[in-house]
């Protein structure tokens, strides 16, 4: 319950309450925008720095361990959603590239809370969350087009959506700049781009919790199937993580922060790259299942958890 | 200066097709277009304009009757399906005729 | 497809009073609306739109001519003593009138 | 109410030209008018909206034929020959013309 | 004339210049309601913090005593504008429930003032702001409706309009946040909402000096009479503040905390509660009695004379 | 090439890249005009303390040397555009004024450059930003009316829109706020103005990127006189930056700081005038000029080599 009790979460259900009690709080768009490339460009600096510490040899496992769950978790989702869910090709399809695709605010929060923990991780973690945006993206398209033609909008275009959009562009660039800016002058821009990061991520997360909300609202709208599945994959997808974490290696910090970005789901990248690729599924169906339901979920209650079981199993498996 | 009667199609879209339309709107030769943010309501649902998922645009063009009717059709039957759409006509007189192509 | 003629309702209002205008619109049976933000000047004054009590919206909505005479009387009836409000109708035509309860 | 035809006159410009646009309209005795952020595409080119220098205003007023088209005369030629701007006008009802001056 | 080289009633001054001059100065709305968002959560943070360390007895009487304010100043300025002024009942009331409700950012200058000059002021401070901010509102709308039917909105739509509005909502929202967060938590987030709190203030005081000097233009359409309440209703709403003050036993800091909070005027909860529930009554003259004279004569006279004259009453009463 | 491994010019580059990639990459126009606001107000403001430190007498000489650079360089650059570029006379007197006045940005940047080397430089640098803004717009609006009746819109209304103009205005009231407020109370809004400038800077140029890689693009549009311009135009006012340093005597940080001044050219006071004065010069020619081509120039080439030749000249004359 301590996760609770941190400001960016209570401001993440403050957010939520004024949603639900229809309070006329609101924040302007260009908030929501601004603080969105903010956090982008934050976590791809921040990423950058550590990962200039890092050797590089030693990212090798883990990139190739998170590739083949940027692959797998879309194609579980896919095959729940179609078997157990008895959901139509496009909508499955969709909702299985959010559930394999991640979520870089919900990376930022396990980031917080390992570290106000003291728990170490590992220093290469921003290029997993980058390295884990795209694929599942690309299934999930394959996925919608089984022996159709070819995506609507033609594979070039989406391509160029996904990678020059701005969710890729920012994180990819701002790790650049981090890898690349001498550390004496990286200091000129801490007090912005690191100090401020875990007040600016409270704020996002109000905006988060009224956005979310809404979508919540339409929890009736999706059916029950869908309210489960929102909970349940991605605990299905953290174990899947856990795995994995174990199979190439990383330390039990390492390890929460894998099984967080394969639980997460995607709420940038995906429904952008989705609503052009397979314009015939639904977006309240994925919508409201990855940011009215395993959103909240996560940042409330998943992260606790999969940090308890990625100890637990590195307990065991110790 | 006697106005010159055209027609204005306006089109209320969900933000994802903009660049798609606009790039219609270039490809049927309309001189020009003017696009606002909106936001609303439809059979789709709510779209509340409060972030990118659910932000609309209001786009306009003036031309000839027979564009205007030819690119709402286009625009219709491409995305008139799958997204938020709307699109209407309306009778305009402007000033400058030849600016929107009516002389050519 | 034939154009069917509507008749598109433009609503144009100070802010605090957008929630209940849509209100309206909703228990009129109006099939959507597309809403931008707005300033201006008028008989209440400048509403300049940069803070809360000064902002306007700009609502619009394509229904019957029937329904839009009525709503429009009744909004004007219910805040137009009060509130900066004023509102036109003008003749529009659109490509899928099903949508727009055209042929209820 | 018997609805009052009038004119409902749209300029689109580049905002520079915003305020002395207002004061044309002030001088010639509109009642109001009601103003929107706007980017777009004409004969000058792209207009983004994301910098002071290629944002775009998009006016209208509500006011009798000939105001409508001398107003509309005048600002085409104080500033059509150098800065973005386009002008259209189409027929409006109106509720309670007394408000627009149409029975003055 | 210290509290003129404040930089924060400086940037105030520059604004009002600018829009006095009609400089093309302005700045976006989003800007404006970013910063108004941020300044109430801020203030309810910091006061949750504060409040979490004060005894809870201690705040009881305090407590009422801000309640009687908070009719009884609005009473008394109803009974002045309606009497002397002669203005129509429902201006009169709105008016009036402005003056007996309170201005969040006053609050906040009137702090940072005291921190400035180091004077210690009561740890649950916050709490009479918030507390403050509602029953002149009520009272307001009562006065303006005697022997009417009710408020033209209906009493259930304007309560949720007073508690579910952002004012309100953010500023208990900040409280329980601060009082709920672990104090290792809220470091995490204090650069943002604490240590940059003064400069948004500053930034928002250059916003708010534009809009007070529309307002302020408009002086001459409003009136002598609404001219010079808008400089002595505060005054006389402060002794009053300083009287209860002395009754409930504030501090000296405290007294000219609670002089300050009835001496200023709402211009967020208040103007959306009142154009609601008392439509009939002219925006144009709260707006500009509230923002155009009040608010600017707080910021820049007011709050250094309430300041002397708690301190004076407590040298005369102690 | 160390300038490169900045984070702010690493920022500008990365929305140079996104603009000509055409990512959808955008920033919104109230962050665009949030940042502006707020990098002009602490430019003046930390100006403005630091002026605050200087003699009052050893400011005259360098003033008049500014004053001078602000009346030769647009004459200089009008006539190199008329003769050698056989270009218009309205859109060679609206170039002209672009170049002879001054971009807050670019000054900015130097600042951080020179801090950043330990490089010493005068304490009133800020008064000749402000000085260098005006003088040559009214050059330009003099040459674009040659023999004419007067400018467009009247000498009145082009007086008020540049000193009533938002970037006089601010820088001017930055200064005057950073000498009056007492140095105690300056302190409590240095988080928001001092130490998050970089970074705000930063994440102003990742902005100007993106806009300027659209002016870029028109590049083929203005012809290659205008590329080849764009580059040594400020190359040659440097020059004559550096050369009136030495004439009146600056430090050789002062001297870095002067010629890029007389480098930069205007993007916000300078179009906005030219466009009310001068109507018939074309914006895509002055806007490409300065924004698409100086501007990059400048931060990522143009001020270490003015450094250089800074540091050069003062070895050869010392
Ligand atoms: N009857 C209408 N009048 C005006 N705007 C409408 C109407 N119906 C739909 N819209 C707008 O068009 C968008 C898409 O409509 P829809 O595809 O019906 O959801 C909505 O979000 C509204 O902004
Ligand atoms: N003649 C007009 N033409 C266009 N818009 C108008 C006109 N009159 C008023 N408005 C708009 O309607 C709002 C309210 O008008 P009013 O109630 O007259 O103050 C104004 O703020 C304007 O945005
Ligand atoms: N045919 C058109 N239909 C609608 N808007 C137009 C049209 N042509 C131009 N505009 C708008 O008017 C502005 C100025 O037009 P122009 O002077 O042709 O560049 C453009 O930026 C558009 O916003
Ligand atoms: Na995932
Ligand atoms: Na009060
Ligand atoms: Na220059």
């Amino acid at each position: 319950m301590e996760n609770l009790l941190d400001p960016a979460v209570l401001c993440f259900v403050l957010g939520l309450a004024a949603g639900l009690a229809r309070s006329d709080l609101s924040l302007p768009r260009a908030l929501y925008e601004t603080l969105s490339v903010y956090l982008l460009l934050a976590i791809g600096l921040k990423g950058g720095v550590e990962l200039a510490r890092s050797a590089p040899g030693e990212i090798l496992l883990p990139l190739l361990g998170a590739l083949a769950l940027g692959v797998s978790v879309p194609l579980v989702a896919y095959f729940v959603l179609r078997k157990i869910g008895r959901m139509k090709r496009p909508d499955s399809a969709a909702i299985a590239a959010h559930y394999g695709s991640v979520s870089a605010v919900t990376f930022a929060i396990v980031l917080e809370y390992l570290r106000q923990a003291g728990t170490p991780f590992e220093d290469y973690s921003a290029v997993l969350l980058v390295v884990l945006e795209i694929p599942a993206i690309g299934v999930g398209i394959l996925l919608a087009k089984r022996g159709a033609a070819g995506p609507a909008a033609g594979w070039r275009s989406i391509a160029r959506e996904l990678f020059l959009g701005k969710s890729v562009f920012l994180l990819l660039g701002g790790l650049m700049i981090g890898v690349l800016a001498r550390p004496e002058t990286i200091g000129t821009v801490k007090p912005l781009f690191f100090d401020l990061f875990k007040g600016a991520l409270a704020l996002f997360l109000l905006e988060m919790g009224l956005v979310a909300s809404r979508r919540l609202a339409e929890v009736r709208t999706v059916g029950p199937f869908l309210l489960g599945f929102g909970i349940l994959m991605p605990i299905l997808s953290a174990a899947m993580g856990i795995a994995v974490s174990l199979g190439v290696g990383l330390s039990p910090g390492g390890t929460t922060v894998l099984a967080t970005l394969a639980a997460s789901a995607s709420y940038i990248a995906a429904p952008a790259a989705m609503r052009i690729a397979v314009p015939e599924a639904n977006p309240a169906l994925y919508l409201t299942a990855s940011l009215g339901i395993t959103f909240p979920f996560n940042v409330i209650l998943g992260i606790p958890l999969y940090d308890w079981a990625s100890r637990l199993a590195h307990q065991i498996g110790g | 200066m006697t106005p010159t009667p055209l027609k204005m199609l306006t089109i209320v879209a969900e933000a994802a097709i903009e660049r798609r339309i606009v790039n219609e709107l270039v490809a049927a030769g309309v001189s020009g277009f003017t696009t606002v943010e909106a936001r609303g309501f439809g059979e789709r649902g709510r779209r509340a304009g409060d972030w990118d998922q659910n932000r609309s645009v209001r786009i306009e063009t003036i031309c000839d009757a027979a564009t205007a009717s030819s690119v709402a059709e286009r625009l219709l039957e491409l995305w008139g399906p799958h997204y938020a759409l709307i699109v209407w006509l309306h009778d305009v007189q402007v000033l400058r005729g030849g600016k929107f192509g009516a002389d050519r």
